[in-house]
Order: structure tokens, then sequence, then C-alpha cells
């Protein structure tokens, strides 16, 4: 019988490479970082963020020198990104691929999915808000710098279960999708989460929201952690076996 | 994975498609004309909307304009407060859809999913700031301005996820290999059009003049007509999808009964 | 078999104890030598390379590294000795350039 | 299941536990070592203010903390040989004996928060109880993740449908990291001068 049906599905699927929709996800999340790398530390330059212990003129300053970098690079972020789903879906996969329930994948889909909009967007908001008017009052200017990089900074709890759920359903997956150490260091990337939370305290030192604690070290974990995770997803997309057989759909097609 | 029913001989080659219920979508997908007219209805009742405020209005202006039009404001927004989230079901239709596409993962409807509670959260921070500035509008000008300012750059730019939505949807068209698609080829073509007319939006905050700005032919008019055309579009493209969907679900349970 | 193991057990958590009641000395000759409160490098160094050597007893016996292929025995050595530059190093290199 | 128990005394050298726990402890050790790192160069520029605030802290409930947390320490290590000698009893026995321990150390530790907030040394109160509280803080995070651990030691212990050694190990492993990352932290901030 399913020989039946892999010579009805094959004229149709000879042509393209199984796994390219797996491919383009990871492309898609690989050219995402790329312009966040971009955007975030090249063109905006709020990352690294600058000091939360400056009084008003500073901030002020800040946002006069950085003007049409704050509102040209958000503008590409704005455009592209739609690209996170496309990795939060690929993540969300390999954990469809493993042996626990789908509930693990879609908790990751609409936590992370989630998160772009406190965690990152509202931040492009506010600072674009901020640019447009160069001549708005000092005080305002300065409320939307805390709002912008506590909102990107200080939100926690999304990425923070995320990280969990994908490391539970790591260690409790039978079918070896990722290595179990990394699931652990799931953990470390979850607790630098723990470990920001004082930048809503501290205005300055190690722990204010451009501290070496706060800020430094945990770009340190996090840029670790984001790496090793491209890095397996295209290990994980290289071992998929689809084989040469028929589309899923196809098989129900082919009576 | 779950390709329950592969190797049972006994059972129907079609026990997965007919495991799918699709009880009830035509009562989600009918939902959309009647949101439709509430849509158009709280956009011509927003004052700030006919025509499009100008961001090169004073602090004072600003301040004048939501005194003058509270009732019509603060009627308007809570309406889109109410139905602007009614495009979720609809959404979820087309996922639906993209379901039942002749893929090897369930990656793009992921995608979608991630679009979809994106894109009306966005909006509705828009929403609750024209609120907020109508809420006191004696309160400073400045703060007043403020408000609007962070309402209409979130309505502006609430766009990528709706790009990334059009976008996926073409690549998922695009990699339906089937002999009869779920949606034929054109829709994919205009996803992507759509798309390109969404993105001058995302550079509103250039210009506070001229066509990219918030008020301008490029990040008003152009965006929100192509809004509106993919809804209308998109609206008929999955009513059909659905309708043939159901036709041939009734055919092949008849032709179940028949042998 | 079983009782021998946990003699050695008992004679390494002794062991341990026993640094860490020997900090209550440290602490108290140092007040004693300087009567008010002193930064101390002697006893920074000390101190440091003490808990030192708890880390590496307690990844010995009580983790077991003992027992392990010698690659984790050398990496934890390593780490440790990693860990006694860090530390030691980013104190005298802030008082240094104090 | 039961067979693992046979090479109990065969010299093979094995590594205890999942080897990827190990690169978790290598990994957090490191992230550790940084903020220590950053402690020590912060206290090596302000030292006389550094050693006021330390002043008030208690050495005497660090040193009992400390005890504590090697006591249980002890107890998982025992745990582990227990289990690994197929004595499921004694080894549940010491499991719940280190969770008994960890509870003591919990409540201290709370104690002593309570105590120095009440004697008005908040988070925010100066750089030396900012480091204290955060390193504290961070370590009973750990902490209590530890116990989730434990309670994973727990429950492969109790059925002989389970009693999976490595993962016993496994946690085990963890635990011990929580001791030892606590010896750290006990010297750096009680009893460095």
């Amino acid at each position: 019988m399913s020989t039946v049906a892999t010579q009805t599905a094959s004229p149709l699927t000879r042509r393209h490479n199984p796994k390219r929709e797996l491919w383009l996800a990871w492309w898609t999340l690989v050219v995402f970082y790329n312009f966040f790398f971009l955007v975030f530390f090249v063109i905006t330059r709020v990352q690294p963020p600058p000091n939360p212990a400056w009084d008003t003129p500073r901030v002020v300053q800040w946002f006069h020198d950085n003007h049409f970098g704050l509102l040209a690079g958000f503008a590409i972020m704005f455009v592209i990104t739609g690209m996170t789903t496309m990795s939060n879906a690929l993540i969300a996969y390999s954990m469809r691929r493993m042996s626990v329930s789908r509930a693990f994948a879609y908790s990751y889909l609409i936590l992370y999915s989630l998160s772009a909009i406190p965690g990152m967007l509202l931040m492009c908001i506010a600072l674009t808000v901020g640019a447009l008017r160069p001549d708005r009052d000092p005080e305002l200017i300065h409320w939307i710098y805390d709002f912008a990089f506590l909102s990107f900074v200080g939100t926690m709890g999304v990425f923070l279960i995320g990280s969990l759920v994908w490391m539970l359903a790591i260690l409790i997956d039978k079918n070896r999708v990722f290595p179990k150490w990394f699931g652990y260091l799931n953990l470390c990337n979850g607790l630098t989460e723990i470990v920001v939370s004082p930048a809503w305290i501290f205005r300055g030192g190690v722990l204010a929201w451009n501290g070496q604690i706060a800020w430094w070290l945990d770009m340190v974990v996090f840029g670790i952690y984001t790496g090793v995770f491209i890095f397996l997803l295209r290990q994980m997309i290289q071992r998929e076996d689809f084989g040469t057989g028929p589309l899923p759909e196809l098989l129900n097609a082919a009576r | 994975m779950s390709d329950v029913g592969e190797n049972d001989g006994e059972r129907p080659r079609s026990a997965r498609s007919a495991l799918r219920r699709t009880d009830g979508e035509l009562v989600l997908l009918w939902t959309l004309p009647a949101s439709a007219i509430i849509w158009i209805g709280a956009f011509l009742l927003f004052p700030g909307f006919t025509p499009p405020m100008s961001p090169t209005m004073t602090a004072e202006q600003v301040a004048a304009f939501y005194r003058d039009n509270q009732a019509a404001i603060r009627s308007s927004m809570i309406l889109f407060n109410w139905f602007g989230v009614c495009l979720v079901p609809v959404l979820i239709l087309i996922v639906m859809q993209v379901r039942r596409m002749a893929h090897r993962t369930p990656i793009f409807s992921y995608c979608m999913l991630g679009c979809i509670a994106g894109g009306p959260t966005l909006f509705l921070i828009a929403n609750v700031c024209w609120l907020l500035a109508a809420f006191r509008p004696e309160r400073k000008p400045e703060l007043t301005q403020l408000l609007n300012d962070f309402a209409w750059i979130t309505f502006t730019t609430v766009v990528p996820f709706f790009i990334a939505q059009s976008v996926i949807l073409a690549l998922a068209i695009y990699f339906d290999d089937q002999s009869q698609p779920v949606f034929s080829r054109w829709v994919a073509h205009f996803n992507l059009l759509i798309a390109a007319a969404l993105v001058p939006a995302a550079f509103v905050g250039l210009a506070l003049t001229g066509p990219l700005a918030w008020d301008g032919a490029l990040s008003f008019w152009l965006k929100n007509i192509a809004i509106a055309v993919w809804i209308v579009v998109m609206g008929v493209v999955l009513g059909q999808a659905v309708y043939r969907e159901r036709a041939e679900q009734r055919q092949r349970v008849e032709e179940r009964v028949a042998t | 078999m079983k009782l021998k193991f946990n003699k050695r057990l008992l004679i390494v958590w002794v062991i341990l104890a026993s640094f860490t009641l020997g900090y209550l000395v440290i602490d108290h000759s140092a007040e004693g030598q300087a009567g008010s409160l002193r930064s101390s490098a002697v006893i920074t160094s000390s101190v440091i390379v003490i808990a030192l050597i708890k880390v590496r007893i307690i990844f010995r016996e009580f983790m077991e590294v003992r027992q392990a292929p010698v690659l984790l025995c050398r990496l934890t050595d390593a780490w440790i000795v990693l860990i006694a530059a860090a530390l030691l190093g980013s104190y005298f290199i802030g008082t240094a350039i104090r | 299941m039961t067979t693992v128990t046979e090479d109990t005394n065969k010299p093979a050298k094995f590594v205890p536990g999942q080897p990827d726990m190990w690169a978790f402890v290598l990994f957090e050790t490191l992230v550790f070592t940084a903020y220590f790192g950053f402690y020590l160069f912060y206290r090596s520029q302000n030292p006389e203010l550094f050693l006021h605030s330390q002043a008030q802290l208690d050495l005497r409930i660090g040193v009992f903390n400390a005890l504590i947390l090697l006591l249980s320490s002890w107890s998982v290590a025992r745990c582990v040989q227990s289990a690994r000698a197929a004595a499921y009893g004694p080894a549940l026995k010491d499991a719940f004996l280190t969770a008994f321990f960890g509870l003591v150390f919990l409540c201290s530790k709370v104690f002593e928060w309570a105590r120095q907030i009440q004697m008005g040394n908040g988070f925010g109160s100066s750089d030396f109880f900012t480091y204290y509280f955060f390193l504290t803080g961070i370590h009973f995070v750990h902490l209590l993740i530890g116990f989730v651990v434990l309670g994973v030691v727990i429950y492969q212990l109790r059925s002989p449908a389970r009693r999976n050694q490595e993962l016993v190990e496994t946690c085990a492993t963890y635990w011990h990291t929580v001791d030892f990352l606590w010896v750290l932290i006990f010297a750096l901030l009680y009893v460095v001068r």
C-alpha cells in the first residue's frame, strides 16, 4: 500500500529538498540575529545600554546624538520582527520531535511570541517616540528613556519560563533530539533572567541595567546560549530523516 | 510523529483528515463580515482617522482635539477594544487551512500562530493609549501629546506581524505541492504584494510630514487600505477553501458509506 | 565494604568541618592582631586558598571525581586553578590600581 | 535495574551521573567566579566600606550554615553510595535527611536576612550588602532548585520500577554544587578581609 502512495507522490516531491521548511526557518533565525545585532549594537547604539544614572540633559543629549540611528534602526526592526516567529516555530518544532506532550511546544511558542512585545517592540516604539520630537519636554524624554530600557531589560518571566519549558522538554525527552547538557544550559540562561531583576532597583553599579553583572555577564551567557542553540538546531535538521517518502497529507490523498 | 493509522490495513485511508473536525468553522467565518462592518463603523467614528491627525499638531492642539472629541474617541475606541480582536478567529481559520497543506512540518502554522498573538496585542496597546489620552484631557498638554504619539506610532508600526503573516502565508502556499493546492498560487503573489505595501509604514518615525508621516500616503492610506484589501480578499479565498474542504469531506463520507 | 566507605565520608566531613571552624580562628586572630578593622591581603588570600582546598575535597570525595576518568579529574583541577587565578587576580589587580 | 549494583566494587573509572550535569556544574561555576571576581575587585576599591559593613554580619551564623550544608552534602553522598549498593531504604532515609538539612539552611538564611533588614541593612543600603543579598539570593535560588532535584532523587528511589542510579548521581552532583558554591560565598562574604 505504501508503495502505491510513494509512486503517486514522487512526481510532486522529487524536485524539492524535503527539509526546505526547516532550513528556511533556520536561515531566517540566523538572518534575524544578524539584523538584531546590527540594529541594536551598531545602528541605534542602544546596546551596550547607556547609563541609567544620567541626568535629564545628558539623556536628551543621547537622544539628540542617536536621533537618526534610533529612527532608522527601529524602522528596520519593525519590518523584520516577524522573523522571530520563525525561530520560535523551529524551536517549538524541535519539541514536537521529542517524546513529550505537545503542550511543551505550544507553551514555548506562546511564551516567546508574547515576549517579543514587552521584551523588544515596546522599547522600539518608545525610543522612536522619544526621538520623534527632540523638542519635547526633557522630563518626558527622560521618562521615555527609563520606560524603554526597563521594559527591554526588565521583561524576564516569559524568557525565564520559556527556557524552563524547553529545559524540561529536553530533560524528559527520550528521542535525544538535543543533548542533556543543553537542557542544563537552558537553566543557566533562565537564571540570568533572575540575575537581571535588580536592574529595576539600581541606577548604578554592577546590577544596574548597564552593569557588569546584570548586562555584560548575562549577555555573555545569552550569547553562548544563542550560539549553541543555533548550532544544535542546525544539527537537528541535518540529522532529520524524512527520507524520500510521501508527504503526510498526500498519503491520505492517495486512496 | 503522529501518523496514526498508517499501518492499519483495515482502517480507512482518510482517517487522518476525517479526524479533523470542521463543525462550527462556518460560524467563525461568517463573523468576519459582521466584524468588518463594526470596524468600518468604528474607523469612521474615530475623528482622528477622518482625516488622520497630523503629527505636526502642537501639544495644545492635540489636547484640544481630545477635549473636543471626547465622546467620539471614547465610543470608537471602546468599539475597537471590543471587536478589534475578532480578526483572531478568522486568522486561526487560515492556520487550519495551512495545516491542510502538503507540508512536512507544522512550522508554518506555528509561525502564523505567533503572528496572530502579536498583531492584536500591539493594536490593543495603541487603543489603550488613545483611550488614556481621552480619559483626562485636562492633563498637561505635553502628556496628552505623549500618549497620542505612543498611540499613533504603535498603531502605524503594528505592521511587523502583518508583514510576517503575509510572507509566511505566501511561502506556505508556494511550498504546498499538491495537484489541488489549498490556496491557488495567485493568493501567494497577492500576499507578497500586501507585505511589500506594508513595509513603508515601519519607517513612520523618520518624518513628521510627507508620505512617510503617520498621516501620510504611505504610512496611513497605503497601509490601511492594504490591510483592508487583505482582509476582504483573504476572507473570500478562505471562504472558498472552507466550503471546498467541507464538500470534499462530505463526498468522502458518502464514498465510504457506499463501499 | 559499606561501612568502610561511610567511614571515609565521615573523615572527609570532619576535615571539611574543621576547615570551616578554622575560619573562626583566622577571624579571631585577625581581630586580635589589628584591634580594629583592617584589610589584609594575607588573610584574604589564605581564606580563598582554604576555600578552594575545601572545594577540591568536595569535588574529589563527595562528588566522586576520585573514581572518575582522568579527564574529569584534570578538568576539575583546572577549574580550581582558574577560580583561584580569577579571584586572587581580581583582588590584587583591584588593590594595585586603586 | 538492580543488576547495576553488582559492579559496585569494580575499579573501573566512571563519571558520576550524566556527564551533561558536569558541563552545567563547570559552566555555572564560571558564572559564579565572574560574580566573585566583580565582588573582590570592587571590594578592593573601597575596603573600608566593605569591612565596616561586613562587621555587621554574624560569622557564627555563617559557620553554622556552612556546617549544615556540609552535613547535607555528606548525607547525599551517603545516599548515592547506598543506592549503588542497592540499599534503597537507607538511601531514601539519607535523601530525606539531606532535604531536612537543606530546609534548616533555608530557614537560617531567611532568619539572617530578616535580621539584617531589621538592622537597617537592605539590598541597596551599601555596596557590600548589595553583593551580600545578591550572592546569597542567587545561591538561595539554586538551593530552591535543589529541592526539586532532591524530589527527583526521592521519586527515583521510592519505586523499584525506577531507581535509575545515573539520575540519582546526577542530582547528587547538583546538590554538591550548591554546597561548594556556598563554601566559596561564605569565605568571600564573611571571612575575607
